[in-house]
């Protein structure tokens, strides 16, 4: 399993607004935040949630094992080599703006360590019918059921989700890969946990222009039994732009990295593709 | 461009020069910067002076190269290198280079350097490869050219070493690819030094690219750097404060605007204004606009969890664009709160006159709070990004041909 | 076993007057030298032996598999690691004067990936009946036999082997610690291995004062069923002195890391101490 | 000292203190420079000036403390701190302390100072714990007298955290002892950067040590560095350009000839000089000869494949005490080769004039040639170091009662 029901979950940064804002979000919806890391605000108590100054004793007091994180960019890097080291699995790096040599040694020490990083700059986790959310999308739009989401954005993550949830296409586990031009997990990686997850039927990977994932990823779909419905962002951008997302850079002349190629590529390995958000659901109709 | 050499088998090219310029997220120093990094390295660079007026300057070393400091690409082509034989011609030339503009680009600076004379031209850069997650040295014995031609004309000069972040790159590591593209002897341990060294930059200046092209062989045996180019995260600019002016001096505007307000903004060619959070979010709301007719004006991403300011700012930038002729917010609240981006939406319609169709639609975190703000000052709420795209083409289009 | 018969070398170092000597030493001996490393000297023949400009061409063309290292210390750290990064095994460090903060890297390097460093400041390791030795100590003084030798001293090393072969007594394998303060291969790594070797019916330990190896290693020589006897230089050394050897500081009030701690400490786990270099031989003819 | 902090336990101690001054591997810093290291790396000193002379002092942060700049340890009981609260009382401490000296050093810089207003004293420190290979950062809430000390009389009020070098040792590796001393709030915050900054310092001098003793805050709430000590390795030198200098005056004349010439001497009580290769085999030696009745006069280790020169050398510095009655050379060659040590022999005995007795035994590396050398000119060669220490011990002694 990704995670675990048992999962107990220290917020690094809780202090923070949106660290806040959304530890109460997720008790709400039902995660088991047990505790919350602050330097320097160690002993108090936000909200009925007990904080420490360093993770290595929020895990000692609480038993924590995984982590999500909220910290500013600028301290992030220690922030995920400190969950790292106190093996909490997964690392959840909500996160934007972290410089991306950070994200490149913390993505290499948790693959040492054999940690999950999900993000940078993800909306994170959410499994339904666990009432289990490590993230922060808004978890109403998101209902029971056999379809997994790996999405690299947040938000298209949510309208999708949205539109499955409402024809009756509840979801099993979904995940946002993170919209910086590195993250942990990688499409690949989360296509395969799909594969070999036995509450997951079929597959939504919406991806979006720029960067080589969904192609990688075609490798992995070839062989995989389940079903794959892709959405992909971008299509009409023009070529040499960059949108907002860092990882949304897309390729000129070559072809490679841009909505058609990937759409190319996807569908020759037997992938559906939607046209737009809302297609995404009678494709899936089409294929469970 | 140097992306193009990671993966020249595929071909995949990302044209990252072409938008570093005015990219959201990398910081390209200038060739005096770069040099002045590069030589306090320890890497040879030609004598030079760097000057940004023709007045003053002396500089003995003739037969010169002059060079226009400018950040677009292909600069050479456009004119922007000179030569000049005497200092009567070096300052004839700074001065006419000060005057001009290379592809739209005014040259503010002008580098004065000692020719060179030259028996070879290599190519030495590390780079990062975002695919594999990891930096990689590149080496070639062809330099001079741009290094896309170089990939697309003869991909196996281009020799590389993928670097494990963690355990870094050694002089036995850069040793290796130098000594593949042809230099040997003594010769390879002080060009092995240069490419380390040019590792150290990369980590210590959070690169994505630093590139020396050409790194020459003169004629007498030296090894110098020719020309070089630094590109720099913008996201770890906390960590090169001396760079903060710079990166402004970088940005239109416009841009510059948007970029303090955490807004990412780009100008496209129709008639429909595009706001939503998510860059993916708004890239789907492009092409779901485009789906029925409709033709997006901008990309406008709110970013996550936006205020109110942030949205009146964004609505603002939007209608900057006189082509503008209807607007669709699509607002997907997770850590975006929908009420946030009410008050804003409201904020903003009671201040100024908004005489054109306005399409909203908001799901998501405190969407019920938001969508009674809306509501309750007479803007109606969309449920659906299909609904709502299909409204604001008819209304954009009623409105144009009205 | 410590090192296999069929071991090729590549020499670190060898275009230097110490590398070139000792490479043509150890041919001389029955040592597999397959290879020599200087960079800039790739291409040319020293003696016979092929020279490379890095170790990774000298693996690829010649299948060394360990390596021995006389390169100048300022440049020692690069090439330990360079063995390292080809699993080149053991990695003989014989250079001294390496800045204890490399040697400190590079040991946590090797452990990381399962390579056994010896030294540095190390004459290396001889086994007389395989004729191989891959260091830098006088080999005629060394004869087969069952005896197995540590020691941190090198010259001290070779003068209590000579009693030894002078006596009958030959040895299956001697290893020098190496004198630094911060060496690979510890005393107890070493004795671990003479208790498991089929070669080594006893084991001599040469020590000296300063450091708490000597008397860490007692936990182990407590359980070990092989009979160990020592030799600890220093008795006579007053007190808060150093004496050449980094390792070799002394302690002052508690009676740490002095001879007279270590020789009660080896004692009261069973092992014989001699009182000179020559007494060694005398006890071991009787634990044998 | 310090090493004592590491395995308390066991009371092992190194008295590292009392040596470094004359040690051959490890140098110390004046306070005065360690501070300036400190400051540069963000860590907060005193207000202060450094002086050679006293007369054109100008310091007004009155009241002041004014600290003689020695390398001794104890300074502080020895009186080499004192305090002064104006003008006039500095000119004459620094004039008075610059004219004596301290348990044998003489001063030659003096520190003046801001008196602190000091609420507590806390002790913070990076060293190299030998035995497990790796940095352990220390702290504790009873700083100010000797670390030593503290180890003795609150041993639970050092905290540790070991470090693995090749992950380093973070901002949260450290806030955790930073609040096992007792450091909240806001302050864990300051004081866990002052800690990460010197394992920076630690790496980036190649020190055996960096210690903040003591780490004071003031009564209103400052954190600083009172007193600070930094050991650098020797060996990295080649690093550490900028204390070549001074690592030379840390040395006496003899000291520094010696180690220039790479040879290890240390002065005993005894009638009989002893020469080997390697310092395991030296000190056997001094047992050997101790064994059979003798006195060493020194150890002396001619390291590693000794040159000729570098024989010579050494039998000079032997000499150079006067109580030296009788030689013995011990060398066991292995990476030293026997020819080159005979030859240096024959060379000394050939021009300066040897009138007292000279024991002479090598085995290994090129014995025979070694050997044929010394008995071609003379001198026999003993094959066994029992033998020739017996030999040494009878000749001195029948020398001494002649």
């Amino acid at each position: 399993m990704m995670i675990n029901k048992d999962v107990k979950v220290v917020v690094q940064g809780i202090t923070g607004n949106q660290g806040r804002f959304h530890t109460n979000i997720m008790r709400r919806y039902g995660t088991q935040i047990v505790a919350g890391v602050s330097p320097g605000k160690g002993g108090e108590n936000l909200d009925d949630v007990p904080v420490f100054d360093t993770v290595e004793e929020a895990v000692n007091d609480t038993n924590a094992n995984a982590s999500i994180i909220f910290v500013p960019a600028q301290y992030c890097k220690s922030s995920i080599f400190e969950s790292i080291e106190m093996n909490l699995n997964p690392v959840v790096v909500i996160t934007e703006g972290i410089p991306v040599h950070d994200t490149m040694d913390a993505v290499w020490y948790a693959n040492l360590k054999k940690i999950r990083i999900i993000g940078p700059n993800t909306p994170g986790v959410i499994i339904p019918s666990q009432k289990i959310k490590i993230g922060i999308m808004p978890d109403h739009v998101f209902k029971p059921g056999n379809i997994g989401i790996v999405s690299r954005s947040g938000t298209l993550m949510y309208e999708i989700a949205a539109n499955l949830s409402e024809k009756g296409l509840g979801q099993s586990v979904c995940i946002g890969k993170g919209g910086d031009p590195i993250t942990g997990l990688s499409i690949t990686e989360i296509l395969k946990f799909f594969e070999q997850d036995n509450d997951t039927k079929a597959v939504v990977m919406v991806g979006e222009i720029g960067g080589n994932e969904e192609e990688d990823a075609s490798v992995l779909i070839k062989e995989m039994e389940k079903p794959v419905v892709a959405y992909i962002a971008g299509k009409n951008v023009p070529p040499g732009r960059r949108m907002g997302h860092a990882g949304a850079i897309i390729g000129g002349s070559s072809g490679g990295g841009t909505a058609e190629n990937k759409i190319k590529v996807l569908s020759s390995v037997g992938v559906k593709i939607a046209a737009s958000p809302k297609d995404v659901t009678d494709l899936l109709e089409e294929v469970i | 461009m140097i992306y193009s050499l990671i993966n020249t088998k595929n071909k995949k090219l990302y044209l990252l020069d072409n938008i570093c310029h005015y990219s959201w997220q990398i910081m390209r120093l200038y060739e005096y910067q770069a040099k002045d990094i590069l030589s306090r390295y320890g890497i040879k660079t030609p004598k030079g002076v760097v000057t940004d007026t023709a007045e003053k300057i002396e500089f003995d070393e003739t037969p010169s190269v002059v060079k226009a400091q400018v950040l677009v690409g292909g600069r050479g082509k456009a004119g922007g290198i000179k030569f000049a034989d005497n200092n009567g011609e070096i300052k004839k030339t700074v001065q006419y280079l000060l005057s001009t503009s290379i592809k739209g680009e005014k040259v503010k600076k002008v580098l004065v350097e000692e020719r060179l004379d030259i028996d070879h031209e290599f190519y030495l850069g590390i780079t990062l490869d975002r695919d594999k997650k990891m930096p990689v040295a590149l080496a070639s014995a062809y330099g001079g050219m741009d290094i896309e031609d170089i990939a697309i004309n003869s991909p196996q000069s281009i020799k590389k070493k993928y670097i494990d972040p963690l355990f870094g790159f050694w002089d036995f590591n850069a040793r290796k690819i130098v000594k593949d593209i042809g230099i040997k002897g003594n010769d390879l341990i002080g060009v092995t030094s240069v490419l380390s060294a040019l590792y150290t930059i990369f980590k210590e200046y959070d690169a994505e690219l630093v590139e020396i092209n050409p790194f020459v062989r003169t004629v007498d045996g030296r090894f110098l750097a020719a020309d070089a180019k630094i590109l720099i995260d913008d996201n770890s600019l906390f960590r090169h404060r001396e760079f903060e002016e710079q990166v402004k001096m970088q940005y239109s505007d416009i841009e510059l605007m948007t970029k303090m307000k955490n807004i990412a903004y780009v100008g496209l060619d129709g008639d429909i204004g595009i706001i939503g959070n998510g860059a993916g979010l708004v890239m789907a709301t492009i092409d779901t606009v485009n789906l029925y007719g409709g033709n997006p004006a901008n990309f406008c991403d709110l970013g996550g969890g936006a205020s109110k300011d942030r949205v009146i700012d964004a609505i603002d930038i939007v209608f900057s664009n006189k082509n503008v002729k209807g607007v669709f917010i699509n607002i997907m609240g997770g850590i975006t709160r929908c009420d946030e981006i009410a008050k804003g939406i409201i904020e903003y319609k009671n201040t100024k006159r908004i005489d054109i169709p306005f399409v909203i639609r908001m799901v998501g975190t405190r969407e019920d709070e938001g969508r009674k703000i809306c509501e309750s000052n007479g803007i109606p709420v969309i449920s659906t990004m299909d609904e709502a795209a299909k409204m604001i083409v008819r209304l954009v289009r009623d409105n144009t041909y009205n």
